[in-house]
């Protein structure tokens, strides 16, 4: 029982309150971004690399960006890509874009447990793939799917890996979308969040022990920001001036909680940067040339022995949460719609055709080319079984690689496992 | 009503009888929670005493020690027992020793609801059973129901308690029993006699087993979906057995399972836990220390594996009817 | 093995290498602060407590001081205390100081296990304790002594904890100096560093749930910062606006790790606040008048439903970190002796001196009666015993308090504990 | 050697051997640890490969995954044992787990050196034996020394071993064996034959227990402190024990302990961790289950209390030789 009798309180002191965020709106409200402050592009001063971290703070409450009204790659953050590059980007968010639609209809037919997308976030990390080596490490959430595909790593490898299928490399141990990949740089995707931010903080930490080049790049959202591991990562970031991009991809949902449960009404996520004496951004993750030029700058910083930087992705998860998740419970149908910074894959297509390289006849031969080769990655992968039929076959490769060497007590297991499975 | 509902009556029935029930967590406020167990509350009683907390159990468990402090009594919610690591400390040295540590000058009344355990394809990170990495701290009550009827009459016990009380949900079983039997339709729980749950206050007491079958051929100590799990395969085996479902893991009902071993002489513990160190390590030790004299054989352990609960082999790790024939016949043969 | 071949390194990129944090001065140097920044007294300015978060930032890497080199309170800070009121502060930090002498002096002649003094920072407990209400609560780490002596809690008590002999409220079962007391507003300490500062936060959502008007204050060392409790709090306080003051006291030590190895080379403790959207104030630990003058500013923000603010109290821990500890293999011995913002009891004395309010002998008389006064609390606290005396009586005590009723399984063991101390 | 100097010494020859690794934690740096162990290293490898860590014992092990996904050998030391929790998550979620998640496309080798257990007089935060805690997280390796010959050889396989190795250290007998008479004066290590530990590189097995007496009246486990406490309980006794040293929790030696126990027929097994599913249950659990007909009377439990360690009764809550002594009768007696 509280200790307190309320009459005790003192009747010339204000009665305190707490303070519970709400979002904007809520199913049945109409959506208005208007009171959202959108700097125009071109408008955020480039600092050199060199920058005092302090001096960033001006950009980590401003929103970089480089594509204005007419498409144009404007002010000095324009990252001057070519046009060859350009389109590969463009290419890689629409291949993710398909990808995702197919598999979500996968685990919709059945054929999987489990799928997310990264709808309207395609830009972020198709575009930090372009900026980075490739060489280079990521520590990724469940939404940088787009960092495989821009790697080239193969689809239909992402595909039995959702199916837990035979031509999963991970034998069917992970839940779908939890890849792995040493050899394109791309991490083991974790189930708890916020815990690989710290890690890619190590990895980095390990680069420069060792006098390597090689950089490293960690991922979070926003809701996972509230972890004790992002601190972990930004105080050791900190305080050993690792070389290490630290990216929060700032989509304004954590399943039903909106950004403000994370702290988003009195800080923008880039601000935390500044408290911890590292260099912060602000970036529409939206538009591809602003990721890009962000993460090329603060790769700079890294490479060169300045230290991390801190860079908030802006944009807004265009759909659910998961396969599991029916965001029309806590948020407007129509809220994607009324966002007010775009479409990803819209405004680069509109960029390339600004530039004279693209119209929407090749938009469209491209996206067929793109589908026709996810679909075929599907079938291809589709052959080697789906996740209903899995579970049956191999059952003693369960046991295998909790340690390097099987010992004693698992041995036994696994021994009983296959009895079990044989009937005996 | 099913699992669900019998947890959502709970936390509605205590937080309409006192005004200190204060519930947060992840997702958990307007949205009702990922299962949706706390729909309602939120309209119900107010953002001030319902609401979403930042993705952050070290900070949930941490605030919900303040506001016990405080005199509060929180009901926390760890949307998965997968995720409840980051919140171990502020539980393990805080929750569990404040009151030994202050000699009771302030005690931490609170209860860390948190569903757990597999079958659900949810891979390793949506399936641990973690329960032993609890009853080890001196301090914890641990509980775990299986029915409907007991998580509304345990989980209002654990609220009313005046020690923090980790209250495991079988995940599995939110929405029916489950026999083992993957393959087969899932039942609700519509058609289970503990689906009849009194819309009111009743609670369940903590420390104190059910015995969900009387029988004489062995006894079988169980919690959580392996309950029913066991039930059913000891009746399809046609096995007498006397099965326990033991309902708190600490305080634990020792008078109970004695009285059955010292009846039966056999004994069978089963957990959904991987089998080193988990509970049924202790289940096993207890009653060979104090029923030794009255085995015929030794005391068996079903569990699931050491190894990470993998996603795709969810039945080959799940200690399904299988498991349970086996060990059921060896306990019985030797 | 590393999975790289340093031969593969890019020839063209500068080689990575980690910074690791040293210590301006190791043993065997000669001590200099002279690099030292020291704002001068009355400079900083006092926002309205209705200020913007982000517009403290100014006062985050400022020093806040009211004291200046005349002695004189001066500038807008000054939190112009009667005479009474610097008197009983200035007695209560005298207070401490002999107490943690005698208390160590006791630890020494193996009359208990361990002590930790707070020597040089006895003003920001005691100025604290001034300016927060006698209602109002505390979560404290073990540095916060003088939180207790200020707010009256008989010394005895303190000592009979220390000596963990009869008169132990806390029935021997915690480390020396762990006090616990909930009449005085002071929260049970914790050997898990950072575990309070997320607690206090809670209590004060507690408080604001109840539309109580009592407000909380969490403390932590500076290298405590670094746990993820740290982040936990001011995540917790910024999204829900708790009435919660925030304390950090950065002694500069952490053991033998200086501040650099919890991220100060970057950034202040205080600057972290704004990276949240919290109010922060850097204050000179040394000057009680400031303490006290900070401690009621945030406490006014708090107590109006205005929110957190993180105080970082700047100063140096002028002994070993605890009787277990001998600074004099990390740092030079006369490092204390050199650092620059003096010794706060001397300052307090000065200012009153200078407001002609006391002289040299009142101060001597007041440190004999204190003087008697505390040994007199020892001579009654070791009539109840010291440590090599317990543990052997009332055993059965020991099986208490696990919970409120006792369970068989514990009641077995309290019935073997007995039966083994009685020899049976 | 004392068994600081031996786990000092271990550091040293396999950093002069191997050049990826890394030795880092709170204070560990310039001072060399609070307990000393990592003293002269980082004048001798530099502060690159040696350094203070911030007080995060989360961001401890965390950059040591990162540092091992690149290759890296991590040797890190929290504090003290009681302080592990905040690492929790990122022991149990990913040192654990990863080797296994990615099908062995990143490992995890490193060690996690921390001193545990009482009789310090430490109070409830500086005595804990949390070792229960982590064998029953697959993946994980637990290691525990009692002597520094063994000290500096587990810890050299353990930091050669491709997995990850919790190594707790035994803090009571830092500085000598403790026979459990925290009345007598103490024994430095020099008096004991464990203390000869070669300067060069050598390695005691993971996985191996240690028959430190050849016995026929009871097999006694035990590791850490309390195989000293457990020898001169049985020497006092006169009871011609067999007391085996566990050296390795996970995994254990199951074949020496069932030769043991074959042989002797009764059983005692002694943990210093408070007694509800500590790993003694493991052990009990396991001896009864596979050599249950050979066991003439049940396996018992010498352990600490279900309390917090506390700091005035240590000598009340520490399994010294009054309770080895009850045991083993009730052992022989039964
Ligand atoms: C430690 C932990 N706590 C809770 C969860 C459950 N969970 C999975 S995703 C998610 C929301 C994450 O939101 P955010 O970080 O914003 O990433 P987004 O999904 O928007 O990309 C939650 C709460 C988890 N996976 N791990
Ligand atoms: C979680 C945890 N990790 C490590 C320790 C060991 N330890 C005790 S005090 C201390 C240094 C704390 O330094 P700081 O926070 O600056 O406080 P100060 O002692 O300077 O007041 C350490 C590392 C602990 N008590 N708890
Ligand atoms: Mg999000
Ligand atoms: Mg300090």
């Amino acid at each position: 029982m509280s200790d307190r009798d309320p009459s005790k309180l003192k009747p010339n002191r204000p009665k305190l309150a707490l303070h519970v965020p709400e979002p904007p709106f809520r199913p049945g409200d109409t959506p208005d971004f208007s009171h959202l402050q959108i700097p125009a592009a071109g408008e955020a001063p480039r600092p050199d690399v060199t920058v005092a971290p302090a001096d960033t703070h001006g950009l980590t409450t401003h929103l970089l960006r480089v594509l204005d009204e007419q498409h144009r790659a404007v002010g000095p953050w324009d990252p001057r890509l070519d046009p060859d590059t350009l389109k590969k980007m463009l290419r890689d968010m629409v291949t993710v874009r398909i990808f995702d639609d197919r598999m979500y209809r996968a685990q919709r037919q059945g054929k999987t447990s489990f799928y997310m997308k990264c709808t309207g976030e395609e830009a972020i990390a198709v575009a930090a793939a372009a900026a980075l080596d490739r060489e280079d490490m990521h520590f990724p959430t469940y939404r940088q799917q787009g960092l495989l595909v821009a790697r080239g790593y193969p689809l239909t490898e992402m595909m039995c890996q959702i199916y837990s299928n035979k031509g999963d490399k991970l034998h069917g141990r992970q839940l779908p979308i939890m890849y792995s990949d040493k050899a394109h740089g791309f991490f083991s995707i974790s189930g708890n969040l916020g815990t690989q931010f710290p890690q890619a903080v190590g990895w980095a930490m390990a680069s420069a022990i060792k006098g390597d080049s090689r950089i490293a790049m960690g991922w979070i959202g926003d809701g996972a920001t509230a972890e004790g591991d992002f601190h972990s990562a930004m105080t050791f970031a900190a305080v050993y001036n690792v070389p290490v991009v630290l990216a929060v991809v700032n989509n304004q949902w954590a399943i039903s909680s909106f950004s403000g449960i994370a702290g988003a009404e009195r800080a923008t996520f880039a601000q935390r940067a500044v408290g911890y004496g590292i260099a912060g951004l602000r970036v529409d993750g939206n538009d591809a040339l602003a990721v890009c030029a962000a993460v090329r700058w603060a790769a700079e910083r890294a490479r060169t022995n300045l230290g991390p930087t801190l860079i908030e992705f802006f944009t807004y998860r265009a759909e659910g949460h998961s396969t599991s998740d029916d965001p029309s419970g806590y948020r407007p149908t129509n809220e994607s719609k009324a966002w007010p910074l775009g479409d990803p894959i819209e405004r680069l297509k509109a960029h390339l055709i600004a530039l004279g390289e693209w119209n929407e006849e090749r938009q469209s031969a491209m996206a067929d080319e793109c589908d026709a080769i996810v679909r075929a990655a599907q079938k291809e992968a589709e052959k080697l079984g789906i996740l209903p039929q899995q579970g049956k076959d191999d059952i003693g490769s369960m046991f295998e690689d909790v340690y390097a060497d099987m010992p004693w007590h698992i041995a036994e297991q696994r021994d009983a496992a296959l009895a079990e499975s044989k009937g005996e | 009503m099913n699992m669900i509902q019998a947890i959502n009556s709970a936390h509605k029935v205590m937080m309409a009888r006192d005004p200190d029930v204060v519930v947060f967590g992840e997702d958990i406020g307007y949205f009702g929670g990922v299962f949706r167990a706390t729909e309602g509350l939120q309209r119900e009683f107010g953002s001030s005493r319902v609401f979403d907390s930042p993705i952050s159990e070290g900070g949930i468990v941490a605030t919900a020690v303040g506001m016990a402090a405080y005199g509060l009594k929180p009901v926390v919610e760890i949307q998965f027992a997968d995720y409840i690591y980051p919140g171990y400390d502020q539980i393990v040295s805080e929750v569990a020793k404040i009151r030994y540590r202050t000699a009771g000058e302030w005690a931490m009344p609170m209860v860390i609801r948190s569903p757990y355990g597999g079958g659900i394809f949810g891979g390793q990170t949506h399936s641990q059973s973690p329960e032993s990495l609890f009853t080890h701290i001196a301090g914890l009550k641990v509980v775990i129901p299986s029915t409907p009827h007991d998580a509304k009459g345990l989980l209002i016990a654990a609220i009313e308690d005046p020690d923090p009380v980790i209250f495991f949900e079988p995940k599995r079983i939110y929405n029916g029993p489950f026999d083992g039997h993957h393959d087969r339709p899932v039942t609700p729980w519509a058609k289970h006699p503990a689906s009849e749950v009194p819309d009111g206050h009743y609670t369940v007491p903590l420390g104190k087993a059910a015995v969900v079958r009387k029988g004489e051929a062995l006894t079988l100590l169980a919690y959580g979906t392996m309950v029913h799990v066991a039930l059913a395969a000891v009746e399809e085996q046609g096995i007498d057995a006397e099965v326990i479902d033991l309902r708190t893991l600490v305080p634990l009902d020792i008078a109970a399972i004695e009285a059955s071993v010292e009846k039966t002489g056999r004994c069978l513990v089963v957990q959904e836990a991987p089998r080193t160190s988990g509970f049924g390590a202790e289940l096993a030790a207890l009653v060979q220390e104090r029923c030794f004299y009255h085995l015929e054989s030794p005391v068996e352990r079903v569990t699931g594996w050491d190894t990470p609960y993998p996603h795709s082999y969810e039945w080959a790790y799940f200690p399904g009817p299988k498991r349970m024939q086996k060990a059921l016949e060896k306990v019985m043969s030797d």
